[in-house]
């Protein structure tokens, strides 16, 4: 039946490049807790919605910027950045997209409830200048706007507003509201329905606007049924066993497995996703260690102790089977203000790391705990007990405390803790996003210093960050350069890896690996 | 006696019951007759042997008890080799069993007019509607008031002695030849007792209907039974006519037992004046199981066995009657 | 007398258990697991509990007989370099501990509260029965989830895993409690009104002493066979919660911890780190039950 | 008869009282609802007008009550989660979890009872032997194990059977059923024998021993002396006493099998109140966990209401005031 939908579709000229349908079966562990697309800002929401709401500056398949609901931008003024606005393109339920909309949706992403606000931070105002342009016009100078707003899904304003759904969901207070359960965006695909826990489904929009653009051509999916697997070895069986497609996360200790298995292929590529260990170097006692009076971690040659104490080769061949980049420091090359100078890890040396820790007062190391989820990044928890076990190695005792992501970030998120593991992805493809999210002093400015739970604070990096946020040019990458080379001598995290992540699939789906670990399926094709 | 054609004739029976530490014998040599419509007691203590050889006769020793030795004959024909499925047909139509204790014999979820009927209709050749009617017959027979009524009541609804009543339909309403009554009173009050029994000699003569009367109640025995056996320690240790075994026991042992009824309608309690107590089946003497016990025990009762001899107007296996060999 | 009894009795069962060579095996078996577990500290290759002491170079070896595998490592090694024999004895010191504890604890409360039922009768007896009936009606594992993590949820985290331990020995001990009660209970009262109990009662032995002197040592069999039947299960239970990560805490991994972490591991090639506990788990559960079989028949002749 | 239901319910009543209370204690100060709510940033007015708005001011049994009074209405409040009224969430899954449970107790009962009342009459054949053997290996397998077992062997090996999930489902109103479709059929296969086995074997050790015990009473015995035929001595007079027990039994194990859907929607993937109530757990959902207690005890409840009324059903000892008195 719906292949006789299509075939009309088809005759009708809607859809173009492919001929019937065409179902993708997805699975990953997590399911996204909304549809709203300015309420959680956290990779298993986006990947979902993005399918579904596109933004005015798209990403191409190398992550670089290309045209989306706008067709061009410019900064005509150093506050003020203008958008022509495609023509014709109509959100799902009918609406035609306007530059109304954009106003409307940078207004809904700044209110407070939004989880985005960090991506319109700088944004004054949006207003109207003619129907299909519209300008943003910032309080300072922002040279990375179109990064930022390429993350800002546009919704309609006549729809949010005939229900109820102006500001985003609050999730922090439990409340629901339509944008809950329910999408109307201007994407490639659009919702069909959706069942919280057990399956999302969308199905091809053939209006959508993209379709003929040279990526999309051969595009050829007419249905997503999106299903979350949190166990492993589920996940990986329902693949081997032909039951889903694609599965964004296999476990790194399948890969082999499914390399060998007939049909089924792995396509890896880096992530935009650094794993560090941060510390608490502002409290004067630790809350968790059995030092008194003191906090050790205050003192660089401790942190350089449990630095140098971490065998991270070790870590990056069995841990993560060689699924890894072991860095040096915060972010992947992909993101601007990437430098080869600075991407330098102290070397792994146990001796001397117990040398400074005797030379810190601690010959006998000392008590803490390293907090840690267990859910959330690549074999997150076993990363954490390999280091354990590697601190125990010199006197260091450690005490995992791993939980799933929700306790995890709860609990950081009071700054209750003394070490903790995190993993930062880059959205925005800006060194900035990283600087002034988790190294900048916590000082009220809007996005500063909001993930930077050790509260590291440091004058003069404050001042660089500040100096990557107001200029553009050669100043600005001189603070980039200067800030990362703080970052390496003052050691405010223990740099681990940037994550690699392995798609896996059946061999007849083709689909970009994409750094940002988000799957377009408006470029993929079934065969 | 012997000029009528026995009912059922136990020949030499002796029963075994295989265990871990070597195989116990329950029964051993056992022989009697019971001639049709007579009715006979067989007395002993618990463990002597009489419900064992009633369970023998009705073909339903509890396993792993088996039939070891010997023969049963019901009117001529053998029957304790017969296969189960054979052996049923003549459990109920020809020989009826009533059990010790009314509260635990009948089915607790079935009314008495459906036990009834279906013990009816599986022996006898009529349809369920009969089988209700004449359900109601026997329970007004034996004594039920009221009997259209209760036949639909459950067992639980009914006090111990009108349940014994019903177990006594349920033992005669096939019309079997024999009845085999394993302690029919004991379970029950003193008043009822006399009750019971004067109902199941009554429906005995009636129907014409054998019976053998196993109880430990000497009272009961004399004014019921037509012969007594006296079992002791799986033996016949004496057998003969009522009055003669009461008054005039040959055995040493039936002569303890008798001394202990106690003058006319006194109930009687266990057998305390013998002293000492009946061997456990593993543990049974050498020559007489009773020498230990007896009071007139002489070298020979040590060594070998007697078997029953005629000792005058009784059998009883005693060598003190044994009048081939002199006397110690 | 009793001392003739008991002897007979104990000769009995020696003699049905070397009849039975299921329960000869289960024996060893059982005896094997046991003496693995709590001699685990001794004999253990390795102490999978010092952290200074794990390579993460010696991760994912195959069992010694694997042509990749090391003789160091009988059964090979988890993702973290940990011995698996090692951390098998040690899981399975973990299993018992819990099991035995939460059985232990369950005898003695079902015990004093069947007997108390029991030989007080009245008020108490139906309160209590009561009790029982609606627990009972709850399945146990649901009973030690719950109670799992109410305390899990009241407890500040900190204090919770330091105590964790007792608090799944709790969970599963107050979920199997009625049995036991009801099982004495039943033995009870068919003891108290025994003549012996009658009389003692007429002439004045304190209630107590009745319950302890008289009745208990009718109902030991009884309980005896319960409560090998429901170490069995505790130990089950106590894999169970901790497959569903609510069980034991990570430092000090269970038999069902361990096949909680090696199922990641099962579909990868590293089977060793998953089946072998499993094995362990099943072999030691087994051969608890079929004693526990072999005990309520040997006790109970008359089922045979 | 109306008499023993009320009774029954009746003394129903105390036991959701006090599984009410440990819900609403975990509702109300397990959780700490205000902290949640409230999130970081906030004032003392603010603090002081959502502990009013929440009730929290009242003292201990008008919230109690009023939480009762939401409860009874199936009113719970929004999961921390998913954001979401959880009786709709909860409502979501029951099917899922009620399809699985009733095919396992199906499967359980119908090959479990069969078995139990075989190696019960024939204790001593091989094939009774077999049983045995094969059922202590049951109850001595966790399921967990065997659901792994199973998605090892028919799922990935053979690639029968799936390994996850429901398949595909119909809507039946607000049911939505897995019966209706091949795919739903074969997606209940595994998990409904991974939570059915240990029931089965569970079942049939009972039934055996209990008719083990019952074809040693006297009642039996004296309807072999009536010369009854054995099968219906069997199938009649000695199954229909087995069935007393058998149904309290059954009735407990079918409170099991909703408790242990909670591991096999866990190893399977099955979307039902047990996956929710895990991964519930997991996010500390309070909400959820306290509706999931109460649900669950109502469903106990209802269940032991059956299981006297069947009771009351075959037992005439029961049917007390009835009788017309024979002493």
């Amino acid at each position: 039946m719906r292949k006789l939908l299509l075939a009309a579709a088809l005759a009708l000229g809607l859809g173009a490049g492919w001929a019937e349908a065409r179902t993708v079966r997805w699975a990953a562990s997590g399911d996204p807790n909304t549809m709203d697309p300015h309420s959680q800002n956290v990779g298993t929401v986006t990947m979902v919605l993005q399918q579904i709401y596109d933004t005015l500056i798209a990403r191409d398949q190398e992550l670089g910027l290309a045209p989306g609901l706008a067709t061009r931008w410019e900064q005509v003024e150093p506050t003020r950045w203008r958008f022509w606005l495609r023509d014709g393109v109509k959100f799902h339920e009918g609406q035609a997209f306007t530059a109304d909309d954009v106003v409307f949706s940078v207004t809904r992403a700044q209110q407070p409830t939004s989880n985005y606000a960090i991506y319109v931070d700088t944004i004054e105002r949006s207003v109207q200048v003619e129907p299909l342009v519209v300008d943003v016009i910032t309080r300072v100078p922002d040279p990375i706007l179109p990064n930022k707003i390429a993350s800002l899904m546009i919704m309609s304003r006549s729809w949010s507003e005939a229900h109820n759904s102006t500001r985003p969901q609050n999730t922090r207070n439990r409340e629901e509201m339509y944008t809950t359960r329910n999408t109307n965006g201007t994407g490639a695909f659009r919702l069909q329905s959706r069942e919280p826990d057990v399956r999302t489904v969308m199905v091809r929009n053939t209006d959508w606007w993209g379709w003929n653009e040279p990526s999309s051509r051969e595009a050829n999916v007419t249905e997503i049924i999106y299903r979350p697997i949190s166990s492993d070895a589920t996940r990986i069986a329902a693949l081997l066993s032909g039951e889903v497609d694609f599965v964004l996360d296999p476990p790194l200790q399948d890969l082999n497995r499914l390399r060998a298995a007939p049909n089924i292929k792995v396509v890896e590529g880096p992530e935009v996703r650094t794993i560090f260990l941060a510390m608490d170097v502002h409290r004067d006692e630790l809350l968790y260690s059995d030092v008194r009076g003191r906090n050790p971690l205050k003192d660089l040659r401790v942190r350089q102790a449990l630095y140098q104490a971490i065998d991270i080769q070790a870590i990056h061949r069995t841990t993560m089977r060689g699924q890894s980049v072991v860095t040096g420091t915060f972010f992947p090359p992909q993101v601007n203000g990437y430098s080869r100078e600075e991407d330098v890890r102290l070397p792994y040396d146990q001796a001397r790391a117990r040398a400074l820790l005797a030379e810190a007062g601690y010959p006998n190391g000392f008590e803490i705990t390293l907090d840690c989820p267990n859910n959330r990044y690549i074999n997150d928890e076993q990363i954490c007990q390999a280091i354990v076990a590697m601190w125990a190695r010199v006197g260091v005792r450690a005490r995992l405390n791993a939980m799933p992501l929700a306790p995890f970030f709860a609990k950081i998120q009071r700054d209750d803790t003394s070490i903790y593991l995190l993993g930062w992805g880059v959205p925005t493809l800006d060194a900035l996003y990283s600087f002034q999210s988790l190294l900048r002093s916590r000082d009220g400015g809007q996005g500063n210093g909001i993930w930077n739970y050790g509260r590291y604070s440091n004058p003069r990096m404050d001042q660089l960050i500040e100096i990557m946020t107001n200029q553009s040019g050669a100043p600005r990458d001189a603070a980039i350069r200067e800030a990362l080379r703080i970052y390496r001598e003052d050691i405010p995290h223990i740099p681990l890896h940037h994550q690699m992540i392995p798609w896996a699939m059946r061999s007849n789906l083709t689909i970009p690996h994409m750094a940002n670990n988000q799957p377009y399926f408006r470029w993929a094709r079934m065969n | 006696m012997s000029n009528v054609a026995p009912l059922l004739q136990v020949k030499n029976l002796r029963v075994e019951f295989p265990t871990r530490r070597g195989t116990l014998v329950a029964l051993d040599d056992v022989s009697f007759d019971i001639a049709p419509g007579e009715v006979l007691g067989v007395v002993g203590e618990s463990g002597a042997g009489k419900s064992m050889t009633g369970a023998a006769i009705i073909g339903l020793l509890e396993p792993p008890g088996r039939i070891a030795k010997g023969e049963i004959l019901l009117g001529g024909r053998r029957i304790d080799n017969l296969r189960y499925e054979e052996m049923r047909r003549i459990r109920g139509k020809e020989i009826g069993a009533i059990f010790q204790d009314p509260l635990t014999t009948l089915n607790p979820l079935y009314t008495v007019g459906r036990q009834l009927a279906e013990t009816m209709t599986t022996h006898l050749p009529i349809g369920p509607g009969e089988a209700r009617k004449r359900a109601i017959e026997w329970l007004e027979m034996v004594g039920i008031p009221a009997a259209a009524q209760r036949i639909d009541s459950y067992p639980h609804e009914f006090s111990g002695g009108m349940r014994q009543r019903v177990v006594i339909a349920l033992a005669l309403c096939a019309e079997p030849r024999l009845i085999v009554a394993d302690e029919p009173t004991t379970a029950l009050d003193v008043s009822i007792q006399a009750q019971v029994i004067a109902l199941l000699k009554r429906l005995a003569r009636e129907k014409g209907t054998a019976m053998m009367l196993v109880t430990h109640d000497m009272g009961v025995i004399a004014e019921t039974a037509d012969r007594v056996a006296v079992m002791y320690a799986g033996r016949v240790a004496e057998i003969g006519p009522v009055r003669e075994v009461v008054k005039h026991a040959n055995h040493p042992y039936s002569a303890g037992l008798m001394a202990s009824i106690p003058p006319l309608d006194r109930r009687v309690e266990r057998l305390a004046q013998i002293d000492g107590a009946m061997p456990r089946l593993s543990a049974i003497p050498k020559g007489c199981a009773y020498n230990p016990r007896c009071p007139q025990v002489f070298d020979k009762c040590r060594t070998y066995r007697p078997d029953l001899i005629n000792a005058g107007t009784t059998q009883a296996a005693c060598w003190l009657y044994d009048t081939e060999a002199p006397r110690g | 007398m009793a001392a003739a009894v008991q002897r007979f009795l104990d000769s009995d069962l020696w003699w049905s258990f070397r009849r039975s060579p299921v329960t000869v095996v289960s024996a060893i078996v059982a005896l094997v697991c046991i003496l693995g577990a709590v001699l685990a500290p001794w004999i253990a290759p390795h102490n999978p509990f010092d952290l200074a002491s794990l390579n993460l170079s010696d991760a994912f070896k195959p069992p010694a007989w694997d042509e990749d595998g090391a003789a160091e490592y009988l059964l090979g090694t988890d993702d973290q370099g940990r011995d698996v024999l090692s951390a098998i004895m040690y899981g399975a010191r973990v299993s018992l501990l819990v099991g035995l504890s939460a059985t232990i604890f369950a005898t003695v409360l079902g015990v004093s509260l069947g007997l108390t039922a029991g030989y007080a009768g009245g008020h108490v007896d139906s309160v209590l029965m009561r009790i029982c009936d609606i627990q009972l009606t709850f399945p146990s594992i649901l009973v030690a989830l719950l109670v799992d993590g109410v305390v899990r949820a009241v407890l500040p985290r900190e204090v919770h895993d330091q105590i964790a331990l007792f608090v799944v020995i709790f969970a599963i001990g107050i979920s199997e409690w009625p049995k036991f009660a009801r099982t004495v209970r039943g033995s009870t009262l068919v003891e108290r009104n025994k003549e012996y109990v009658q009389a003692a009662r007429v002439i004045g032995v304190p209630s107590l002493r009745i319950m302890f002197s008289h009745v208990l040592p009718n109902v030991i069999g009884p309980i005896l066979v319960v409560a090998t039947l429901n170490l069995g299960l505790a130990i089950l239970s106590e894999a169970t919660l901790s497959f569903l990560g609510v069980g034991v805490p990570p430092t000090q991994p269970s038999l069902g911890t361990l096949i909680r972490i090696g199922n990641d591991f099962l579909f990868s090639g590293e089977w060793w780190i998953t089946i072998f506990p499993g094995v362990a788990l099943i072999a030691m559960v087994l051969s608890v039950n079929l004693l526990g079989d072999w005990l309520r028949d040997a006790l109970n002749p008359k089922l045979r | 008869m109306f008499a023993f239901i009320i009774s029954r319910i009746l003394q129903a009543v105390p036991v959701m009282l006090t599984v009410a209370l440990i819900s609403f204690a975990m509702f109300a100060y397990v959780g700490d609802p205000v902290a949640i709510m409230l999130g970081q940033d906030f004032t003392e007015a603010q603090r002081d007008q959502l502990v009013r708005d929440l009730g929290l001011d009242q003292p201990f049994w008008v919230q109690f009550a009023t939480f009762i009074g939401h409860a009874a209405q199936g009113e719970f409040g929004l999961s921390y989660r998913l954001s979401r009224p959880v009786a709709e969430l909860i409502a979501e899954r029951a099917p899922a979890t009620l399809e699985l449970a009733f095919t396992a107790a199906a499967l359980a009962l119908l090959i479990g009872v069969p078995m139990g009342v075989y190696t019960g009459l024939y204790r001593h054949s091989w094939l009774s032997r077999f049983f045995l053997t094969f059922s202590l290996i049951g109850v001595s397998l966790p399921t967990f194990l065997i659901g792994i077992l199973l998605i090892l062997v028919f799922a990935v090996w053979l690639g029968w059977l799936p390994s996850f999930g429901r398949g595909d489902t119909v809507n039946l109103g607000w049911w939505t059923t897995g019966f209706l479709t091949v795919s739903g059929l074969k997606a209940l296969v595994l998990p409904a024998i991974t939570l059915g086995l240990f029931q089965l074997t569970l079942i049939m050790r009972l039934v055996r021993a209990e008719m083990m015990e019952v074809l040693r009473t006297d009642y039996i015995k004296f309807a072999r002396a009536r010369g009854l035929p054995n099968r219906v001595v069997h199938f009649g007079h000695a199954l229909k006493n087995t069935l007393v027990p058998v149904i309290t039994i059954v009735g407990l194990q079918l409170g099991a099998i909703i408790a242990f859907a909670i591991v096999t929607e866990t190893v399977f993937q099955w979307p039902g109140m047990g996956l929710l109530f895990i991964q519930s757990v997991g996010a500390a959902d309070i909400p959820v966990m306290s509706a999931y207690l109460m649900l669950i005890a109502l469903v106990f409840v209802t269940i032991n209401l059956i299981v006297d009324l069947l009771y009351y059903a075959v037992d005439p000892r029961l049917r007390i005031g009835r009788g017309k008195g024979g002493h």
